[in-house]
């Protein structure tokens, strides 16, 4: 049953409801009685003369969706927190405050995430000026230690943390006990650029919010500015974009298995895997002229037909790649130093998974069976077979066998594009200007590291007035903490790798 | 042979008094590993090959290693090496300079062999048979002292309720 | 050529030495120290002895010396290590008592 | 009386450039072979085959800068790179690379090189403690708990050979193989010694002092220059040495037909190396509850048993 908040049917179908923000807490009560169990994303909004901060939850179990909209009081800038309820609140409420400078009543600790926490104003507001001064003379943020206490800094420049994350790790002896996570070191405003470039401007642009899955991104855009502008793409550019981006998560699954086996302290896998990493950029050179940032999947389809010889191409790529994997497992799966590395190191139960917004290969390796591919397919998906691979020990090792597993699917979902691959034109016709009409939509994609969802609102002109992005990096480095509890340093290394963080996607 | 010694004797003095003048704990262990070092070089230069790498495994190799652990352990910045009492000084002072005294001016009356006889050839072979038949029951309850030791030690050290 | 009273006149300033370290000193772990510096010269003295008398037993008195000394240190910051854990202290002067 | 020193000062010169050519050797066998078993070529560029790799790479070492870090315990920081190296060349003295080729034959040549050789983990303490780093600190901490842990295992296992040899004496331990070498009544003894001194020289999977995933760099995390080149020199010389003990001890030594014996030992010496180097590229590391609870609760054990399975058939 769903509890009656007065809902009403958005643009994109969804299910929502305006809140005021004193009722947010007991209608988010509500909602987690009726199934909702996910919070999806928490977006901050500018509406121009007043702030928004608008809610997507999930009702796992039965596949259902709803967006809450609360209007922010222009006096005093403050709603409630839902941290209590949704520990996925943490993060994006921070964002949220750095951001658009909007509060949030009952947070645990409501600081800066994203910007220096000596920068000055909001700039996600529309009223925010470029020109005034950015930062307050730097100040030093403090470490939280006690005397006794041992805290180690780990990153931003430490050969593990994949990128320039920053923890601050609390170490007795070798035990961790505690951790800080710092982020932001490699924002680059891909939100606020989305509102001074034009849709099509903007195209090239999400290549760079997770560079190792960039077609994963591309499709996460280029679908929501399609389902804005309620565009039908032809069929034929649907199979191709599962064609690229089942590859690219093969792509960016192989990159993670090298990197967390380095992680455990196992040099070899890392070339190996890179080895065939770099065929599939080569054949991702062929199709889009690029071997990073492709920007291949363009509003109405694709960028390039695939030519049959490339087709030839990526067929015989797939015998020899199950060749190769079936040699990383004979080196790696039995091995025993790694399975009594990863078996029963950072666990995520379940519950605790999806109420901090776990998504993708964690998640599904607490055991939620849930992937957006097959549970609200999009794209050519519904007429592909596939399985949905988890595990249910919520260990690293669960982890490193989902992603084992989900390698072998793309290569059978890639396989069944070129089989069936549809005649037609790859690409719709679409306008020289993109002009979507007026609304809010929200389309995520299933991307290597989790949901990748795009919140896009339209304003009836040639750009969006605002675009979040749902990265599932930045939502799943929030399982960090409790997963690092009571661990050695060494695995904290490997729990970390375990996540599968990119931090372009992180800080965006 | 002299030469040999004179080092010797550096190193273990100097470090003894390494030990006794270093103002962190870490250093005093270093030095301490210096003069144990040098006692092992006197063993050689005796013909006791046998204890002095017995001397550089147990001493250098494990007991230096043991109060480096239990330095960094248990340190403290504000903990002061020094700091007794003028009139500690004072006494103690004098009572070791004494005793050095009393123990110097007597060696020097008494006439020592200075003549090596020749080390035993097989002199390892002969530890080992005199451990094995004369000394067998020291022997025998050394090693229970161990266990004792190992035993005992663990005990202390483990935190209450855990394994560590 | 040393004597055997070079050898002994070097073990007494052993001796001497970690006297005073054993008894100046303030830390716990110093101590222990001197005393091993003191354990050493009577050792010295031991295996210099066995080489002029030309007789193995003081060698295998200094041999058990050596492992009766490993046990020592063992126990000794064992024990110290527990204080330190229930009093966070190492000096001397705070833990002259045997009941806490 | 000049006579005998200006020997010696020979014999440490030559046995200097032996072990200061022999780690750099290794330096450049190691990445070679790395580079081969991951697909990609290795050092290529300077000398024949790369050959001269190493000496370019001390080179560079030493026209580095030579960092200090900010309130380290100088002279321990200074002496640090020290303590590692001489021990492993003390180690060398006593080893024979043939029949009487030996710079001193010491009949308690084995006990020598242990007890040496233990020294050297005092190196690696005082190098975590003087950096004034939490990453060095940590690296210097496992190395002791590390070092003494399997400390015991190795020796336990050595015994064995010893008691089978009844010498100490490398050369007569080579000798009471001529028959069979050790490694195969002693097989639980071999394979505990092989884990046992890899973990002593730091290897992988036991690289835990210095696991870079972590630790960054472990206790010479704040190392530069030619104080770094000096640990790394010392690791390639216990390799070595680990390795020379596993050829002396348990497969013959040197001796081996047709060719000459110095061969021989070099040959089996290299073998086990090459074995070193391919766990290294085989295999994740090790955690350090792990790496402790194994080393006391099955490789000494294992060595006990040895000990006694050779005792056994001594007295049948």
């Amino acid at each position: 049953m769903m509890p009656d908040l007065g809902w009403e049917r958005g643009s994109d179908d969804l299910p929502r409801a305006h809140l005021p923000p004193e009722r947010l807490p007991s209608g988010v009560a509500a909602l987690r009685q009726a199934g909702f169990d996910y919070l999806i994303c928490l977006s901050g909004v500018d509406r121009g003369e007043a702030r928004q901060v608008v809610y997507h939850l999930r009702d796992t179990a039965r596949h259902r969706e709803v967006a809450l909209y609360v209007d922010v009081p222009s006096r005093r800038e403050e709603v409630p927190s839902l941290t209590d309820q949704f520990r996925a609140a943490d993060w994006p409420e921070r964002e949220v405050y750095d951001l658009f400078g909007v509060r949030f009543a009952g947070h645990p600790d409501l600081r800066r995430i994203l910007l220096p926490e000596t920068f000055l104003g909001h700039p996600l507001r529309k009223d925010y000026r470029e020109d005034d001064p950015e930062v307050a003379p730097e100040g030093e943020p403090e470490l939280p230690a006690a005397p006794d206490e041992m805290w180690i800094n780990v990153g931003p420049q430490h050969p593990s943390t994949h990128g320039v994350f920053r923890m601050l790790l609390k170490l007795s002896g070798e035990t961790v006990e505690g951790c800080r996570p710092c982020i932001g070191y490699l924002h680059r405003g891909f939100e606020k650029l989305a509102e001074r470039r034009d849709y099509v401007q903007y195209q090239p642009y999400p290549d760079r919010w997770d560079y190792l899955a960039a077609m994963n991104n591309e499709h996460a855009y280029v679908g929501a500015v399609e389902r804005l502008m309620q565009l039908e793409v032809p069929r034929r550019a649907e199979y191709l974009r599962v064609l690229a981006t089942e590859l690219n998560r093969v792509a960016s699954h192989l990159l993670w298995l090298g990197t967390f086996l380095l992680d455990l302290g196992a040099m070899s896998p890392f070339l190996y895997t890179f080895r065939e990493r770099e065929m599939i950029m080569e054949l991702f050179n062929e199709l889009s002229g690029a071997r990073m940032t492709y920007n291949y999947l363009r509003i109405g389809g694709a960028a390039h037909d695939l030519t049959p010889e490339l087709a030839r191409q990526i067929r015989a790529f797939l015998p020899y790649f199950h060749r190769r994997l079936a040699e990383y497992e004979a080196l790696i799966s039995d091995n025993e130093i790694f399975l009594a590395r990863v078996r029963g190191v950072g666990l995520l139960p379940p519950d605790e998974a999806l109420n901090r917004g776990a998504s993708g290969p964690l998640l599904r390796a607490s055991g939620v069976d849930w992937d957006l591919r097959r549970d609200r397919p999009y794209g050519a998906y519904p007429e592909l077979s596939f399985q949905v691979a988890t595990a249910s020990t919520w260990d690293l090792h669960g982890r490193y066998l989902v992603r084992l597993a989900e390698m072998r699917e793309s290569c059978r979902l890639v396989e069944q594009v070129l089989d069936g691959l549809p005649e037609g034109p790859h690409r719709a016709k679409v306008p020289v200007r993109v002009r979507p009409p007026a609304g809010d939509t929200y389309f995520a994609v299933e991307s290597p590291r989790g949901e990748l969802g795009v919140f896009l609102i339209g304003d009836g002109t040639d750009h969006a007035w605002r675009l979040k992005i749902r990265a599932p990096s930045f939502m799943n480095l929030m399982s960090l903490e409790p997963m690092l509890q009571g661990h050695l340093a060494a695995d904290a290394i490997a729990i970390l790798g375990s996540i599968d963080i990119l931090l372009g996607e992180v800080d965006r | 042979m002299p030469e040999a010694f004179g080092i010797l004797t550096l190193a273990t003095l100097g470090g003894a008094l390494g030990v006794v003048l270093a103002t962190d704990v870490v250093h005093s262990a270093y030095f301490l590993v210096l003069a144990f070092l040098g006692v092992a070089g006197y063993y050689f230069l005796l013909g006791g090959e046998f204890v002095g790498a017995v001397q550089i495994l147990i001493y250098a190799g494990a007991v230096a290693v043991l109060f480096l652990f239990a330095v960094m352990l248990t340190r403290r910045r504000a903990d002061p090496v020094w700091g007794r009492s003028p009139a500690r000084w004072l006494g103690v002072g004098g009572a070791a300079a004494l005793l050095a005294w009393l123990l110097l001016t007597h060696l020097e009356r008494h006439p020592w062999p200075t003549k090596l006889p020749p080390p035993a050839p097989h002199n390892t072979a002969l530890i080992g048979k005199a451990l094995f038949r004369p000394f067998v029951v020291p022997f025998e309850v050394v090693s229970v002292l161990l266990l004792a030791a190992l035993v005992g030690a663990l005990l202390l050290a483990r935190k209450e309720g855990g394994a560590s | 050529m040393p004597s055997l009273g070079d050898f002994l006149a070097v073990g007494a300033g052993l001796f001497v030495l970690g006297l005073f370290g054993a008894l100046m000193k303030r830390t716990a772990v110093a101590v222990l120290m001197g005393i091993e510096l003191m354990l050493n010269a009577a050792n010295l003295n031991l295996v210099a002895f066995a080489a002029f008398s030309g007789r193995i037993s003081g060698q295998i008195f200094a041999l058990f010396v050596i492992a009766l000394a490993a046990a020592e240190v063992a126990v000794g910051l064992a024990i110290l290590l527990s204080l330190f854990r229930s009093r966070a202290t190492v000096r001397m002067d705070d833990i002259d008592l045997l009941k806490g | 009386m000049g006579q005998p020193y200006l020997r010696l000062a020979a014999a440490a010169l030559i046995l200097a450039a032996f072990v200061l050519g022999t780690a750099a050797f290794l330096v450049w066998f190691e990445r070679k072979l790395l580079g081969r078993m991951q697909v990609r070529p290795g050092p290529n560029r300077v000398g024949p085959g790369g050959l001269l790799q190493p000496v370019a790479d001390i080179l560079k070492l030493t026209v580095k800068e030579d960092i200090l870090p900010e309130h380290a315990d100088r002279p321990l920081f200074r002496l640090a790179p020290l303590m590692a190296f001489v021990p492993a060349f003390a180690a060398f003295v006593v080893l024979p690379f043939g029949p009487g080729l030996v710079s001193a034959d010491l009949n308690i040549g084995l006990l020598w090189i242990l007890a040496v050789s233990t020294v050297s983990v005092l190196a690696l303490i005082a190098a975590g403690w003087a950096s004034n780093s939490k990453y060095a600190l940590l690296g210097g901490m496992r190395a002791a708990a590390q070092m003494i842990s399997y400390e015991v295992p190795l020796v336990l296992s050595l015994i064995g050979v010893v008691l089978a040899a009844g010498s100490l004496r490398l050369g007569r331990i080579v000798a009471a193989q001529a028959h069979l070498w050790f490694a195969v009544p002693q097989v639980l003894g071999f394979i505990v010694y092989l884990i046992a001194a890899t973990a002593e020289s730091n290897r992988s999977p036991f690289d835990l002092p210095e696991g870079e995933s972590e630790l960054v760099a472990g206790f010479h995390t704040e190392y530069s220059g030619v104080r770094f080149a000096f640990f790394f020199l010392a690791e390639y010389s216990y390799v070595f040495l680990a390795a020379a003990i596993a050829t002396l001890a348990f497969l013959g030594g040197w001796s081996g037909p047709f060719l000459p014996p110095v061969v021989w030992f070099l040959v089996k010496t290299y073998a086990v190396i090459f074995f070193i180097i391919w766990l290294r590229a085989t295999l994740p590391r090790i955690r350090i509850d792990q790496l402790l609870s194994f080393g006391w609760k099955v490789l000494l054990p294992l060595s006990l048993v040895n000990i006694f399975l050779v005792g056994l058939f001594r007295f049948i």
